[in-house]
């Protein structure tokens, strides 16, 4: 459902940038970051729902695994310093495409999917190794609301991933227009929103569970 | 698994007399309806104009159109629970077994809720926002016709259930235990998910667009406080949509992901919580109810403000209040589930809040009074509608604050008391509101008006037939009847159940009236034109254009300078007038890419309910490919060329010069 | 003006129900109902002192100020005035004030948990809501029934509530509140009966098919000497409740007859909860527990099909465990 | 493009505005995990510790890399919108806890 409304929300930038050459009063991809924006605040309350109910889920652990048990900082540490870093490569792609330096933006953009792909690879490989030592989401209220929440996030960076690739092959092929740089606009709100919300995830569920 | 997953024949309840018969009805209409569009060689039209039309207008009269259909369905439901309920009384079985009965129930709620009322306020707010702030569309067109086109699988999905498998038989609101898969393994549930999950995605995506059109496209000169108070009360609906979807998308997920892959949310065992789902549903729920309800306000402000030919009484007052209402909205959930056994602090702290929405809900109906006080009030049919939503609704907001006592609702939670509030409030503020709506806007998208004496004859058996049916639920709720029932057997009952039936009756008469009504005014559309666009009189820029608005709305941007916009330009004689040229105006162009991802969509929901996973995939990955084609596609616009504006807008202006000159309006 | 003639009749209809005719929430023999009846009433006329008002005022402003009344005067640009909408908004304020005090007085006073105060010793009730009937464990007896409740009126009586498998709402309209029944948790309800009777009660909350023949009749004894004879009456007819016999009780019925049955097994009305709740905060320390579900979570992975069967069986351990008494930490 | 970029400044960001947002960042990301795995601190301290500094974090992010001000009458929009969606979340996720908590203080058996 995610990937499906963040592809919406790029197809709105599409629409609205061909507007450029229109007399019209208003100035439209500033609509469009707008209105991505309003998205994102959705999906804040969507992760806040996920949220809550981990709140509330955390400690039903039916006997099996608390986080204490299965969280290994160091690992999620290295995680989080892949995230936070892909922001800052993200922030210079941005520069770059605003002075119009097409491959210095690809460069970026290449790197900051490589750091998010990183993450994505640990994550997965996390649940692999929770699943084959028999803490699978079935496992306890726990562990299904610990999967949830942090496959949600999970899935917002994969279909962040998806959208930089394509992004990534309309800059190589159709250069910085101003609609390609909207719509880049657009994923770096979308990307930086995703760090925030890890801020979320690895203070609530990660560090709060190991104390 | 097999091939085709879960389905089989043995899915299609040929069993069931009246689901035969009503596939039967279907069946015999669709082939009706094919066949006439192909006689007249229509599909063309169709396909154009209204299927892969990006237009607002048409959207919205598609979004009411939808609305009405459903209307049909979940009043039908209503009559076999009123019929049954009036048979199975004594202990006789009636005419539903449980395992049907339990179906229709839920269906009527959905339905209701999520697919009559919710499409009729969208639809309306379609035709008359961008108008009302002088847009020439929406934000994102394409996203509007996508929005429309998900809420119409989900409704599409609700009636799938109706041929293949079954409803939920969960009641409307799907608790767990009750509806994970230990207690309903069948198909019913899924549908209820998919289908709720994928028009509540609609619904988000309409919020979020009518957030950036009001927020960024008002006419030059709007101020937000000088916006048309109708797009007010939307704007105050679309950010608590925004703020409320959201929960119902993850509740959803969690109860899917409950019922396909094992995890423990809301299960009894695995230390899941059901208490949760409750939680969040009404969370989502309780600001649902304001979502309906708030357009609903703003459209009798517009009717009563146009039909005293006088100024909104306390309009800032008003706007406050309903930001009130939408804020308070979010504190007061807590009230559906008094008796679910938290403290009595929470307890008290919900009634309170909940108690505190009846202040500015207070202050909107004052407000009317004073706006009629000292006006020139016209007996018309939305008036009509309106003084009838003052009366029911007042009552209505009553027994919701006793209700909202904890004290109180430990006696009268879940009974028919319940089911006769929320009536009170749905039907007597949000129906009548739509309906009034639908009768001040028809000339608007239609171009002609509605014959007054059926509209006339359709409130009177509307507003008598809910007297009659829902105050004997009152009294059975005091005489201890509690909802959901099958079948009863306590003989001082009965009397009232009879009664509540015949009321459903005169209802039903009061839809035929309008269907009538319908027919009637499309016959006589030459006598009832709207040749000037403001067969009212009005006071806001919806009634600036012709009836209908030309696909651009507005040939000229309009100025705004007052709050009533329109009457304000009136006074100053600064209407109907030509220009010697336009300029060409920008519009998007139509797309099929909408309607193609609502079918993949579908077929994805469908497939997913009946676990056949291959197709599934198929349908997913057709609607991806749909939108990414979609994105990479430079052939979106056009241009509406100056001297087609020209020839349109003269003709209009000329005729709306003379309704000026003949009737002596002052200008 | 049909509109104001159907809101009298309404209102007649229900000062006549008022009037006690009738054996529901309006007619109520046990204190908490008799209050709630009370909580109803003040509060519905106090709300009627601004809705009567409001609704004769639309009225009568529509027909004064009607179009055709044109010595009326008309004031079309007058749209504000401080003292008007200082008195709107005034006028509900004061009255939910009202309210929002009485709400919180009574919200605490009729709180279910809440003992009945002053009316001496109570009587325990365990209440388990079985798809679709209703079983009641007289834990202080040692007897069972179902579908069917006595207690002496007078005498206090707590239920303790849970359910066996779907939500349900435990409801007996004439003596008052109802509270929700769900599995793994325990909600408590304190009700008395002023006055001997037999009164209905049922489930408030649809819980599925058999929903609608979820029914009792709870039985208020003149004198508690009638209620022992009862007790000893049940006790007679022999038939014990055990473990295996509930688990064939809890299997899906409709329209149970009444049942009686005259030993339970001890603690079976914790062990119902606890085959939900083990495990639940604060029993980490069951290192077995914690074995098992480790072996379990690997078979899980080999299919996802298997999960129902695993789940049941889980359950039955946990079932097993939690009769035990090391595991009720959690306990009150 | 360089005289665009000026008067866009506060919703587009400079590469000096992105590394002190960064730096500041990996700070307050450090100290939170340092206090939980040295667990040198009492579980109060380190509640706190983790919670405030999520906060400022929070903050941080928002204002150097989601540009969010109250200067542009976009980062108002933006900035306002955000904090009405805080509001919410506070009032839906706080009382949700509250409510389950309370309950399932009552219905502990």
């Amino acid at each position: 459902m995610s990937t499906l409304s963040i592809n919406v929300e790029a197809e709105n930038t599409k629409l609205a940038s061909h507007d450029d050459h229109a007399h019209d009063h208003h100035d439209t991809s500033g609509d469009t970051v707008f209105g991505f924006w309003l998205y994102l605040m959705t999906d804040c309350l969507l992760f806040a729902s996920f949220f809550a109910t981990y709140a509330v889920l955390f400690m039903n652990t039916v006997g099996g695994v608390s986080g204490k048990d299965i969280f290994e900082l160091d690992f999620v540490a290295v995680e989080t310093a892949a995230l936070l870093i892909s922001s800052i490569t993200f922030g210079f792609a941005m520069i770059c495409a605003q002075g119009q330096k097409k491959a210095l933006t690809l460069i970026w953009l290449a790197i900051t999917f490589c750091l998010g792909a990183a993450f994505i690879g640990m994550e997965i490989y996390e649940f692999t190794h929770l699943i084959e030592h028999g803490n699978g989401p079935q496992g306890s209220a726990f562990l299904s609301s610990f999967f949830a929440l942090v496959g949600l996030h999970g899935l917002h960076v994969t279909a962040g991933l998806i959208w930089m690739t394509i992004l990534m092959i309309e800059v190589a092929r159709r250069g910085l227009g101003k609609p390609t740089v909207t719509r880049l606009m657009c994923l770096s709100l979308f990307w930086h929103f995703l760090d925030i919300v890890w801020i979320c995830v690895f203070s609530v569920v990660y560090l709060m569970g190991a104390m | 698994m097999s091939f085709l997953g879960k389905l089989s024949l043995d899915a299609i309840p040929y069993h069931e007399p009246i689901l035969v018969f009503t596939m039967a009805a279907i069946a015999i209409g669709g082939i009706v309806l094919f066949t006439l569009i192909t006689k007249y060689n229509k599909w063309g039209v169709l396909w154009r104009d209204w299927i892969t039309s990006v237009d607002h207008k048409r959207l919205g009269i598609m979004y009411i159109f939808v609305a009405l259909v459903m209307l049909f369905r979940g009043f039908s439901d209503a009559i076999m629970m009123r019929t049954q309920l009036a048979l199975a009384t004594s202990g006789a079985p009636g005419i539903l077994p449980p395992e049907h009965y339990d179906q229709i129930f839920t269906a009527h709620g959905v339905i209701m809720i999520i697919f009559m009322a919710m499409p009729f306020m969208i639809g309306l707010m379609n035709i008359i926002l961008p108008l009302q702030i002088g847009a020439r569309d929406v934000a994102f067109p394409f996203l509007n016709n996508l929005s429309f086109w998900l809420t119409a699988s989900g409704a599409i999905l609700i009636n799938i259930s109706l041929v293949f498998g079954e409803f939920a038989k969960t009641g409307w609101v799907a608790y767990p235990p009750l509806s994970e898969l230990t207690f309903s393994p069948g198909v019913g549930v899924d549908y209820y998910i998919w289908a709720l999950q994928i028009s509540g995605l609609g619904t988000l995506l309409t919020a979020v667009n009518f957030l950036v059109t009001v927020f960024k496209m008002r006419a030059p000169g709007m101020t937000l406080m000088k916006m048309p108070i109708f797009t007010w009360t939307c704007t105050w609906a679309n950010i608590l949509i925004a703020a409320s979807f959201p929960i119902l998308t993850a509740l959803l997920a969690m109860l899917t992901l409950d019922r396909y892959l094992g995890f423990h949310f809301f299960t009894n065992d695995g230390g899941g919580n059901a208490m949760m789902y409750i939680n969040l549903f009404w969370a989502w729920g309780h600001p649902e109810v304001y979502i309906l309800v708030l357009p609903a306000f703003g459209i009798f402000s517009e009717i009563i403000s146009t039909f005293t030919s006088k100024r909104l009484f306390g309009y800032t007052s008003m706007i406050y209040a309903s930001g009130a209402i939408s804020i308070l909205g979010f504190i007061v959930w807590l009230h559906h589930f008094f008796t679910m056994g938290s403290s009595a602090n929470v307890n008290a702290f919900f009634g309170v809040m909940t108690m505190i929405i009846a202040v500015p809900t207070g202050v909107k109906l004052f407000n009317w009074l004073f706006t009629i006080y000292r006006g020139r009030l016209q007996m018309t049919v939305p008036v009509m509608w309106t003084l009838g939503f003052m009366v029911t609704f007042t009552v209505g907001g009553m027994t919701g604050v006793l209700l909202a006592i904890p004290g109180a609702d430990y006696v009268l939670h879940n009974s028919l008391f319940l089911i006769a509030h929320f009536h009170n409030t749905i039907i007597g503020g949000a129906v009548f509101g739509y309906l009034a709506g639908f009768t001040f806007w028809f000339p608007k998208a239609m171009g002609f008006k509605l014959n007054v004496r059926w509209g006339k004859a359709a409130f009177w058996f509307w507003i008598v037939g809910f007297f009659v049916a829902f105050m004997p639920l009152y009294v059975l709720g005091f005489l201890g009847m509690t909802r959901r029932l099958n079948h009863t057997n306590n003989p001082d009952w009965n009397i009232w159940l009879y009664i509540a039936a015949g009321g459903a009756v005169l209802i039903m008469f009061g839809i035929i009236c309008q269907v009538v009504q319908l027919f009637v005014s499309f016959r006589d559309r030459e006598a009832l034109d709207d040749e000037t666009g403001d067969p009212w009189n009005g006071h806001t820029l919806e009634w600036a254009t012709s009836s209908p608005p030309q696909a651009y709305n507005f040939a000229v941007i309009p100025e705004v300078h007052d709050i009533d916009a329109w009457t304000d330009m009136k006074e100053k004689g600064q209407v109907y007038q030509s220009k010697a040229s336009y300029e060409a105006i920008h519009m998007p162009k139509n797309t099929s890419a909408g309607v193609l991802m609502g079918l993949t969509l579908t077929i994805f929901c469908f497939a997913m309910i009946w676990h056949v996973w291959w197709l599934a995939i198929v349908g997913l990955v057709g609607a991806i490919g749909v939108f990414i084609k979609r994105c990479y596609s430079n052939d979106v616009d056009y241009y509406v060329q100056p001297e087609e504006v020209l020839a349109t807008e003269n003709a209009f202006n000329l005729s709306g010069s003379a309704k000026i000159n003949s009737k002596g309006i002052k200008a | 003006m049909l509109i104001r003639n159907l809101c009298n009749i309404a209102l007649a209809s229900i000062v006549l129900v008022l009037s006690g005719c009738s054996g529901g929430v309006l007619d109520p023999k046990g204190q908490i109902g008799v209050d709630e009846k009370n909580l109803i009433i003040i509060a519905t006329v106090l709300m009627l002192l601004v809705v009567i008002p409001v609704i004769v005022m639309t009225l009568y402003f529509a027909w004064k100020y009607r179009d055709t009344q044109t010595h009326e005067i008309y004031a079309p640009k007058w749209a504000h005035s401080n003292k008007i909408e200082a008195f709107v908004w005034a006028i509900p304020i004061l009255i939910v004030i009202v309210l929002g005090v009485i709400t919180w007085e009574s919200t605490h006073r009729l709180d279910p948990y809440k003992p009945i105060e002053g009316k001496g010793e109570h009587l325990t009730v365990e209440v388990v809501s079985l798809n679709w009937k209703w079983l009641f464990i007289y834990p202080e007896q040692g007897i069972a029934t179902v579908n069917e409740l006595v207690f002496p009126a007078n005498v206090p009586v707590e239920y303790k509530i849970t359910s066996e498998s779907t939500m349900n709402s435990f409801f007996i309209p004439q003596l008052g509140s109802q509270i929700y029944s769900m599995a793994g948790m325990q909600t408590k309800l304190h009700l008395i009966a002023n006055e001997p009777g037999t009164f209905k009660g049922f489930s408030a909350n649809y819980s599925g098919s058999g929903f609608s023949g979820m029914k009792f009749n709870a039985i208020a004894t003149p004198t508690q000497g009638d209620f022992d004879k009862w007790v000893s009456d049940v006790k007679a007819k022999g038939n014990k409740l055990t473990k295996a016999n509930y688990d064939e009780l809890a299997k899906a019925s409709e329209n149970n007859p009444v049942t009686y049955y005259g030993d339970v097994d001890d603690g079976l009305f914790h062990t119902i909860i606890m085959k939900y709740m083990a495990g639940m905060s604060g029993t980490k320390d069951m290192d077995g527990m914690k074995d098992m579900k480790h072996m379990e979570g690997t078979e899980n992975m080999d299919g996802m099909k298997d999960m129902k069967a695993m789940d049941h069986m889980s359950h039955e351990k946990m079932a097993e465990h939690s009769a035990t008494p090391s595991i009720s930490q959690g306990e009150e | 493009m360089n005289h665009n970029e000026t008067h866009n400044d506060a919703s587009h960001g400079t590469v000096k505005g992105y590394l002190i947002g960064f730096v500041l960042a990996v700070i307050l990301t450090v100290i939170p995990f340092y206090v939980v795995m040295s667990g040198d601190f009492s579980k109060v301290t380190t509640l706190w510790t983790i919670i405030t500094l999520a906060v400022i974090q929070i903050w941080v992010h928002l204002k150097y890399f989601l540009h969010l001000n109250f200067i542009t009458e976009e980062g108002r929009a933006n900035t306002f919108s955000f904090l009405f969606s805080a509001l919410i979340i506070i009032m839906v996720v706080g009382l949700s806890v509250w409510i389950i908590y309370e309950s399932n203080a009552m219905m502990m058996y």
